[in-house]
């Protein structure tokens, strides 16, 4: 796709600004690699070699009868049995003392002239965890602190900390991304439609939104919840509906001011229609605070997203999300590193969206130059 | 005689999206205690990026090497503490676009007050009476009432005095004048320059008068700096240069001139646009709840006809109503009585409706700066109009924009840039060349010329009289330089105050005008203005 | 009639047999009689208050706000079922219990020092009857057929003929006593919350308190009945001082700051990771576990037997075997709790090993009508699966499970999920409304998943949790619940577990109707004897616990405390209560010397 | 103008009984009532603030048991007509020439629901006369509960605003001024980290740090005031109070400066080189005379525009976090037990006293817009 002269001009303005160029990158190959986090965190295997067979238990289900066990649902992957089973090809002994044969195969002493023996292996993820695997900690006490396991510790309910901020990253971004450019989208929309036109549109478009302003949110997520079960997408709309009102004010203010300006009265004297007055003239001239709040709507909606676990209408328990992991952190100070996990994570994520935002408020700043 | 100002080896760059512009190169000069030094030349030259960057004004893309002494003092890379002990005081400035250049949100009478109180430590009612008497001295008529209106309730030329007020307030030891009178009419011009002379005598003020108006600069300035390309291409005293040009540029600027007179059109050619009685009152609103107290009346029942190929001109002494006028006829502010384009009443149309009339007329703006989208490059302003109207078939747009460009004098290399990345001259291209493009009916041109060098001017009529002679045009052509309204208008329409004075045949209204008022206009401009 | 039958006059009455204490006791066996009166106590408690009138729906009522008052007959922490003459000195009742008359003591003076008499009990009665908050009313209204005052000091209650007796004298001694006079005088309303407390008869009384944060209670100096035998030793504290905290944390700083002195802590982890700060290391407070001997709440998981897929006995048992308590309580409870088994766990009354000869008579008959399997008549009392700590998922059980769920037709599919006949996945919902379970569940429904189940965690807001959980929707698979127990079963354990109340009782959220079970349920209502409640109640936990009805959950067996170590208790307490504010007392020595150390300001 | 005040004033009573009317729908539908609350607080079941106090620390479990219960069956039928009639939601047809206490002898007399739109009606009439009614669970009038609770509200809202508009203000203009400078990253850094720590964590780690018998114990861990606040000196009461509401000021505005900082620093950003910053530059007015004087109002706008959010939401949203960690009593709380507890008194009161108020705010604020901008009109354009 090529683009205009005035946009090379405006990506070379962002990339001139190194801050905003690298946050960018990071943010995006973080938000990348999270995108496959069932590879680098997971409790099922890549890869596993059962007699010469080759399966991707990551992707496709296998039941333990598969390798040989006795349970026709999913195999345990973590399980010492299971391990045996595979790395011996399902010798029938695994299910006395799975740990000890284990052991045997892997410092190579096992005899392999054992009847039905066939050798076997498996590749792990990098973090051999999924953000919902319950750990067992050999007799510490949920949360634990990090160790060689577990690089982030546990959480009180003895998951892996680092494989939750992964998942729970990839579903907050994704979240709070989805959220916020419905919302932008939609209150920009809105906003400068009130500003831009004035009158009768703005004094019953507001109105409409006083009134939905003083919709009760608690309420109406406890209809809707009690309607329908609880679901990323819900919540996600839910959160849309009650966000897009958050920028019309600011937006319609900066409307009401532009649109006196001179070169509206020059684009209309052209013949523009107002909707390309709308969003060529008067928006990139109003978008200080959308452009400025954005970072802080993403990071607020996975804020929100905490408030509302926090108030029991979050998402639902199964799934990761960043929000659960802060409230862990206030509940269980006892164990720091909860704390730093969540501070850190909102650290990382925040200033990268500032920055990126930053670079991208430059980048449309005609009087903005770089050295 | 001491030298107040001493400009040597002056470089001037900008850095525009990663490359480096220059702008200004190794220009020197001075100015004596007293002197009046002209700075003319070629728009785009560089005469305003060099009267700026006497006192650090220049925007942060700008970089300057070089010297500026101001009585002895380096003004380049000196502490800001340091400039602003000499801003205002000592160098005062008129800025070349009054129109932007006054806070929005700040009445005249806050504005005027500030500078008195800064550097003279006026208040109250003490500074408003010296606020007054600047008003007046300016020639701001009613100033008392002017006082609590905001600029954008002030006509251009209305602006530009308040600037000039504001600049004279402290009594500076050299005022910066960068062409502090394009918007007004020529009697207050005078009325201007004769307000400077008098300083000049009476406190000695050093001037650094930049203008496209040689005839000023014949009566006021004692030394001339031609400028062009960046470079002072020749300098000395008046009465040499203007007898003596060397330069070849300074005999291209001197022997420039509007000439010609309108061909004259045929009567059988279709009205374009008419008005009757059109009306424009402005609500004067006081308290903070706005209450309406009376009104300005801008526009009293203007009626006025243009054919096809036919050119309007609008004068008038500033604030008399013409732009307003203007804008009202464009159905651009709201007015009261018939307007009909081609035929169309337009008065009473709204939204889509109105809009398909729009390509039939467009309007260039007294204030060129305010009126170019400051995050829209010039080729995207230019072209917006093909976007809406659609091109001309075969061909492309960016073909159509190089185009009007070169015929408005601009390198259509510069196409790329940001509007406050050009000179006021060129920004005023840029407003034209939007106009143009489209090939509309009727054309609006508020003050085209103001901002531009005679050399530049006298191309922009002779493309303004080609493109008429060549699509029957129409033309409103607004403007207080009463030549240039001779070389082009067939018919001319005299406002003061509000209310058409005058109306007739070019010709019979420049050699035998009516009233008194159109007399007067008249003596100004050829009798007193050029006769010297 | 009254002569016919024999009135029986007592200083106290037991729902079954003898009391324990005479009537010439001189203190109660657990108190120090000599115990040292003086100190302060102060403990905390959560939130806010804005009321002082416990008997109100409205408003939120200060802690120990009905310490106020006083009962005609009062209880004690080492006896079930007794209840001793506080303000009378004797009381009289018909063999049958139809009618109990109260002598009351003469003695007895308000805290203003006005005498307490017959008409304050009767007046009591009215108001609790018309404005007190629904308990009450339909007690009073419904059991009660008159109250009289039958001269100053005396007062008798008459029972509405058809309701059972048994409990009813001790129920109309529960009476809290108010002041008529008091109360008509300050025009007060039991109805509406103030912040006047009505007029009580108790030792202690209001002292100071800054409304929603803090409240404290001093000892009244005249207190009638200090040389009472009941209150010997109890009462040592000169002020109880309650601090409110809207928050746990802020709780516990306050604790190891000093603020309040005495912490009964409820949280394992807190217990487990709060108490290392020097006050603690240096002794100078105390953090002690002291027995506790009172009845294991019920908690369990509780399945709607309503629902057709959890109908099969085992399906629930297989679900239940997937509940790690051991792994539970290791890795999220700092092994704090101990396995609830039976429903009257920590009791004489839960049942044992194979049904005992006396427990044989009962289920015989249940049995010889088919109501039974045999097999309860020999086999061992159903106890809960124990299942290794070290791991999550215990194999052994999850192939018991497996092996249960396939018997029962749920079959593992191609995707591991377990499917019955019509193909429908075995669904489980688990319903919560209380954040603190997530970290419980959540692993359970990861075992449950691992075996095919289909089960979920579902949160909901109180409000949808009741909504959902009461009659008559009982829209849920399973939730947490308390299975319904006490020391002396009696009419109210219909509530829980009769057919009657399957579908319309909010204690029997499971949906127990089972005609063993009822018949059982009638054997413990008509029990005359101690023993025959027992063995009663023992048989119908075995019953109940065959049909797996409940996944029980865990308990607590000890007291955790921790104090500042400046407050005594008797050497050997009593098993049913830890009376910190009643029946320890505060040693001055200790006190001036935490003070003298700077622990204590 | 006048005639456009006069038009949003008049519309402010359509827009309020909009209000009223969605949420009196809504509330239609929404599970549970007051009933319910009451059934569960007689079961003895926890508090509604229970699981948002960090008090879910406690462990799963302590059902209640109570065998005396006898409410199992709901509530007693007549129990619950008498509150069914006391809130409103019913009314007792009596036989005629029937006199005599309704409540009481609420047996003789039929029940009969009142149907929704009547019950509206009833309220609305009395909101018209601003008669909030009394709370369903505490025998305290709407206005006064909420008179109680303001002082809370107002400290955090009124002080939090306050520090967060003087500290973000001056610092979001330096930041302008020095955009891309060192200064401008790490006071980014530091603004950003304050915000990236989550709220619910601030408050505690604040509370455990600084007031806690831990580490440094420097602040107190509750309320607004001391013991024996009535007796001290004028200056005593005003440190007292200062030295109260130090935590919960800071835990409740760290977070507000980023937003606010930052659109500062934009907005700067966007008028700093425009031609009449140069023209007020040429007058030899001082950096900060420039910065303050000219442009602050020009830029100023849009942080204007958010404040009237800003305003109703601190002022009248409460924060219920920090209220329930430093034990205070405020509207955050309040708000939030009765929207759980369907307190619908207090609901439907404290929205229409908030509703209103918050449009007249939004009047206000338009005003301002013109007083800012005089450009600014809001006739129909376009
Ligand atoms: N901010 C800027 N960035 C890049 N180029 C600039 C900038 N400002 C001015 N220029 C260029 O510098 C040159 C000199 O501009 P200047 O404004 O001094 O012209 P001028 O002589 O005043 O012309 P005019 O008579 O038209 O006002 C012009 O070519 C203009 O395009
Ligand atoms: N928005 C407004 N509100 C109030 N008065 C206005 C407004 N716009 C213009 N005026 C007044 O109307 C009169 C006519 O202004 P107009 O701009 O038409 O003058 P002009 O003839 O174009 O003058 P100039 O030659 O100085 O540009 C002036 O007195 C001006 O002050
Ligand atoms: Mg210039
Ligand atoms: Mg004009």
């Amino acid at each position: 796709m090529a683009l205009s002269p005035l946009n090379q001009r405006r990506w070379r303005n962002f990339k001139a600004n190194r801050r905003a160029y690298w946050s960018l990158m990071v943010f995006s190959i973080l938000f990348g690699l999270s995108l496959f986090a069932e590879v680098l965190a997971n409790d099922r295997p890549l890869l596993v070699n059962y007699r010469d067979e080759w399966r991707m238990p990551f992707l496709k289900f296998y039941s333990e009868k598969d390798f040989g066990g006795d349970f026709g649902t999913e195999a345990n992957y973590k399980a010492p049995e299971v391990q045996c089973l595979i790395l011996t090809g399902g010798l029938a002994e695994c299910f006395d003392d799975a740990e000890d044969i284990t052991k045997a195969v892997q410092a190579g002493r096992f005899d392999t002239a054992t009847e039905g023996y066939q050798n076997g292996w498996m590749i792990w993820p990098l973090i051999p965890y999924s953000y919902n695997t319950i750990n067992d900690l050999g007799g510490q006490a949920a949360p634990s602190a990090p160790d060689a396991q577990h690089w982030l510790g546990t959480d009180d309910t003895s998951r892996d900390v680092l494989a939750r901020v992964i998942y729970g990253f990839r579903l907050s971004v994704a979240f709070g991304l989805i959220v916020t450019v419905l919302t932008s989208i939609i209150g920009i929309a809105a906003g400068a439609v009130q500003g831009y036109f004035g009158g009768k549109v703005d004094l019953i478009f507001q109105r409409a939104l006083e009134i939905w302003g003083g919709v009760p949110e608690l309420y109406f997520i406890i209809i809707v919840f009690a309607v329908w079960e609880r679901s990323f997408w819900i919540l996600l709309s839910i959160m849309v509906l009650f966000g897009w009102t958050r920028l019309i004010g600011v937006v319609r203010a900066e409307f009401l001011r532009a649109r006196n300006f001179e070169y509206v009265r020059a684009a209309k004297a052209l013949g523009v229609p107002d909707r390309v007055i709308i969003f060529r003239h008067v928006l990139p001239n109003a978008m200080v605070a959308t452009l400025t709040m954005l970072p802080f709507a993403i990071s607020g909606t996975i804020g929100a997203l905490a408030s509302l676990d926090y108030l029991g209408f979050g998402l639902p328990a199964s799934l990761p999300s960043l929000g659960q992991l802060s409230r862990q952190a206030q509940q269980n100070l006892q164990m720091p590193s909860l704390a730093f996990t969540a501070f850190f994570t909102f650290a990382i994520m925040l200033s990268l969206l500032v920055f990126i935002f930053e670079g991208v408020r430059d980048a449309f700043d005609p009087r903005k130059t770089f050295q | 005689m001491n030298t107040v100002l001493e400009v040597s080896g002056l470089n001037i760059g900008f850095r525009q999206d990663g490359r480096d512009i220059t702008a200004v190169r190794g220009v020197s000069f001075s100015v004596a205690k007293g002197e009046t030094v002209a700075l003319v030349g070629e728009s785009g030259s560089g005469k305003s990026v060099t009267a700026l960057s006497t006192v650090g004004l220049l925007p942060e893309s700008a970089t300057v090497t070089g010297s500026v002494r101001y009585l002895g003092r380096e003004m380049v890379g000196a502490s800001q503490a340091d400039l602003r002990r000499v801003r205002g005081n000592d160098i005062s400035f008129i800025f070349q676009e009054p129109m932007t250049s006054l806070n929005p949100l700040h009445t005249i009478e806050r504005q005027l007050a500030e500078s008195l109180g800064l550097h003279q430590g006026l208040g109250g009612a003490a500074a408003r009476a010296r606020s007054l008497e600047l008003l007046n001295k300016v020639g701001i008529r009613d100033a008392e009432s002017r006082l609590s209106a905001y600029p954008h309730q002030l006509s251009g030329g209305q602006r530009q005095r308040v600037m000039i007020a504001m600049a004279l307030a402290n009594g500076p030891e050299l005022l910066v004048a960068d062409e502090p009178t394009t918007a007004l009419d020529v009697t207050i011009q005078a009325q201007i320059l004769a307000l400077l002379a008098d300083l000049k005598r009476s406190e000695s003020l050093s001037l650094l008068f930049i203008t496209h108006d040689l005839g000023i600069v014949r009566r006021i300035a004692d030394r001339v700096c031609v400028m062009q390309g960046g470079e002072i291409v020749e300098q000395g005293p008046t009465a040499e240069i203007f007898a003596n040009p060397q330069h070849p540029y300074t005999q291209k600027l001197l022997a420039a001139e509007p000439k010609g007179r309108p061909d004259p059109v045929a009567e059988t050619a279709p009205v374009v646009v008419e008005t009757d009685k059109l009306r424009v009152w402005f609500p004067i609103q006081a308290g903070f709840l706005r209450k309406t107290v009376g009104h300005v009346k801008a526009v009293n029942e203007a009626t006025l006809s243009v054919r096809a190929g036919e050119t309007l001109g609008i004068v008038g002494e500033s604030g008399s109503g013409k732009t307003t006028l203007a804008l009202a006829i464009l159905r651009l502010i709201e007015s009261t009585g018939r307007i009909s384009v081609l035929g169309h009443d337009i008065d009473g149309l709204t939204g889509t409706a109105l809009r398909s009339h729009r390509r039939d007329m467009q309007i260039v703006f007294q204030d060129p700066f305010g009126s170019l989208s400051p995050r829209m490059t010039a080729a995207e302003i230019v072209a917006e109009g093909l976007g809406v109207h659609g091109l001309e078939p075969g061909r492309n747009r960016a073909e159509m924009v190089a185009e009007i460009m070169a015929e408005v004098g601009l390198d259509p290399a510069m196409a790329a840039r940001y509007p406050h990345e050009f000179s006021g001259g060129q920004r005023q291209r840029i407003a034209i060349a939007r106009a143009m493009i489209l090939r509309p009916k009727l054309v609006v041109l508020d003050e085209p010329t103001s901002a531009l060098d005679m050399t530049v001017q006298v191309q922009i009529v002779d493309l303004l009289r080609d493109l008429q002679r060549k699509w029957g045009l129409a033309y409103i052509f607004i403007s207080h330089d009463l030549r240039v309204v001779r070389a082009l208008a067939h018919k001319v329409l005299v406002m003061k105050e509000g209310n058409v004075v005058e109306t007739g045949i070019g010709a019979q209204i420049f050699e035998a005008p009516q009233t008194d008022y159109t007399r007067a206009l008249m003596a100004a401009a050829f009798g007193t203005g050029t006769a010297q | 009639r009254a002569e016919d039958t024999k009135i029986i006059t007592a200083h106290g009455i037991s729902t079954f047999g003898e009391l324990k204490y005479p009537a010439d006791f001189k203190h109660l066996d657990y108190v120090n009689p000599d115990a040292p009166k003086g100190g302060e106590i102060s403990e905390w408690a959560p939130g806010t208050f804005d009321s002082l009138n416990p008997y109100s729906v409205k408003g939120v009522s200060a802690a120990l706000a009905s310490g106020f008052y006083e009962t005609i007959l009062t209880g004690t922490a080492d006896e079930i079922g007794a209840l001793y003459c506080l303000m009378c000195e004797t009381m009289e009742y018909p063999e049958d219990r139809s009618w109990v008359i109260f002598n009351l003591r003469n003695d007895v003076k308000f805290s203003d020092g006005s005498p307490m008499t017959a008409e304050d009990v009767v007046f009591s009665y009215e108001m609790f009857r018309d404005k007190g908050i629904a308990e009450y009313r339909s007690v009073f209204n419904d059991k009660f057929q008159s109250v009289e005052a039958l001269d100053p000091y005396r007062v008798k209650f008459t029972f509405t003929p058809g309701t059972p007796f048994r409990d009813m004298p001790g129920t109309a001694g529960s009476l809290t006593v108010i002041s008529k006079a008091d109360y008509l005088a300050n025009k007060r309303d039991l109805e509406e919350s103030s912040l006047k407390p009505f007029l009580g008869t108790a030792p202690y009384v209001l002292d100071s308190m800054k409304v929603g944060q803090q409240i404290i209670y001093k000892r009244n100096p005249e207190y009638w009945g200090a040389n009472h035998p009941l209150s010997i030793g109890q009462n040592n504290f000169d002020r109880i001082r309650i601090e409110y905290f809207g928050d746990d944390t802020a709780a516990i700083e306050a604790f190891k700051s000093g603020i309040y002195t005495f912490r009964n802590e409820n949280s394992s982890k807190n217990w487990a990771t709060a108490y290392d700060f020097p006050n603690v290391t240096s002794g100078a407070v105390a953090k002690v576990q002291l027995p506790n001997g009172a009845i294991a709440s019920g908690q369990a998981f509780l399945f709607n037997l309503r629902r057709e897929k959890l109908q099969d006995p085992r399906v629930r048992e297989a679900i239940g075997l997937m509940f790690n308590f051991e792994w539970s309580n290791q890795t999220l409870f700092y092994g704090l709790y101990a396995r609830i088994n039976s429903i009257w766990e920590n009791t004489q009354m839960a049942a044992k090993g194979p049904a005992s000869a006396a427990e044989t008579v009962l289920l015989q008959p249940l049995v010889d009508e088919g109501l039974l399997p045999a097999s309860i008549l020999t086999d061992e009392a159903v106890m809960a699966p124990v299942s290794t700590p070290d791991k999550a998922m215990d194999r052994g059980n999850l192939r018991r499970a497996s092996a249960l769920l396939d018997e029962a037709g749920w079959i593992v599919g191609n995707d591991g999920m377990r499917r019955n006949a019509k193909g429908e996945t075995l669904k489980l919902e688990f319903l919560e409304d209380s954040p603190s379970f997530e970290r419980v569940i959540n692993p359970y429904v990861e075992n449950l998943r691992a075996l095919g189940v289909d089960a979920s965690l579902v949160m909901v807001d109180p409000a949808q949790m009741s909504q959902r959980s009461d009659p008559p929707n009982f829209d849920f698979d399973i939730i947490v619940g308390g299975a319904i127990n006490g020391y002396e079963p009696g009419s109210d354990m219909k509530q829980g577990y009769a057919s009657v109340t399957a579908n319309n009782s909010t204690r029997n959220r499971a949906g127990v109707a089972n005609p063993a079970v009822d018949r059982l349920l009638d054997v413990i209502e008509a029990a005359k004897t101690r023993e025959e409640l027992d063995v009663a109640t023992q048989a119908l936990d075995r019953v109940l616990r065959s049909t797996r009805f409940w996944v029980p959950q865990w308990y607590k067996n000890t007291h955790t405390v921790a104090y500042y170590d400046q407050y005594a208790h008797p050497e050997a307490l009593p098993p049913y209560a830890l009376g910190e504010l009643s029946f320890w007392w505060f040693d001055q020595a200790k006190a001036d010397k935490l003070k003298a150390a700077g622990v204590l300001k | 103008m006048l005639a456009y005040i006069l038009r949003r004033l008049l519309l402010v009573i359509p827009t309020l009984f909009g209000i009223m009317v969605v949420n009196f729908a809504l509330t239609q539908f929404v599970p549970g009532g007051p009933f319910d609350q009451i059934e569960a607080r007689l079961e003895g079941e926890g508090d509604s603030i229970d699981a948002v106090a960090g008090n879910s620390g406690k462990d799963p479990g302590a059902v209640s048991t109570d065998p005396g219960y006898v409410g199992a069956r709901g509530l007693p039928p007549e129990f619950r007509a008498k509150l069914e009639v006391e809130f409103g939601f019913a009314r007792f047809i009596c036989p005629d020439g029937y006199e005599g206490n309704l409540i009481q002898q609420a047996k003789d007399c039929e029940k009969e629901m009142i149907p929704a739109v009547e019950r509206f009606v009833i309220m609305m009439g009395k909101f018209i006369r601003f008669d909030f009614g009394e709370s369903y669970f505490k025998s305290q009038s709407v206005v006064s509960l909420i008179l109680d609770k303001m002082p809370v509200s107002i400290t955090l809202g009124l002080w939090s605003t306050l520090i967060a508009y003087m500290v973000s203000i001056p610092l979001g203009i330096r930041k302008a001024v020095k955009d891309g400078s060192s200064f401008d990253s790490w006071t980014s850094g530091i603004i950003i980290a304050a915000y990236a720590i989550p709220g619910l964590l601030i408050a505690v780690l604040l509370l455990v740090l600084f007031a806690g018998g831990s580490y440094w114990k420097l602040f107190p861990l509750r309320g607004l005031t001391s013991d024996g606040f009535e007796d001290m000196s004028m200056i005593g009461k005003a440190l007292d109070y200062l030295w109260h509401i130090t935590l919960p000021v800071l835990a409740s505005t760290i977070s507000s400066f980023a937003t606010l900082t930052l659109l500062t620093k934009n907005s700067f950003l966007d008028e700093i080189r425009k031609q009449y910053v140069m023209t007020a530059r040429a007058k030899g007015l001082s950096e900060r005379r420039v910065l303050y004087g000219h442009v602050f109002r020009n830029a100023m706008l849009i942080v204007i525009a958010g404040f009237p959010a800003l305003f109703i939401s601190v002022f009248f949203g409460g924060n219920l976090i920090i209220e329930n960690i430093f034990s205070l009593d405020g509207l955050g709380q309040l708000g939030f037990r009765s929207a759980v507890e369907r307190d619908y008194p207090v609901v439907f009161g404290t929205l229409f006293a908030f509703g209103l108020m918050g449009l007249v705010v939004g009047i206000l604020s338009d005003l301002m817009y013109v007083w800012i901008d005089p450009r600014i009109d809001f006739e129909r354009r376009g």
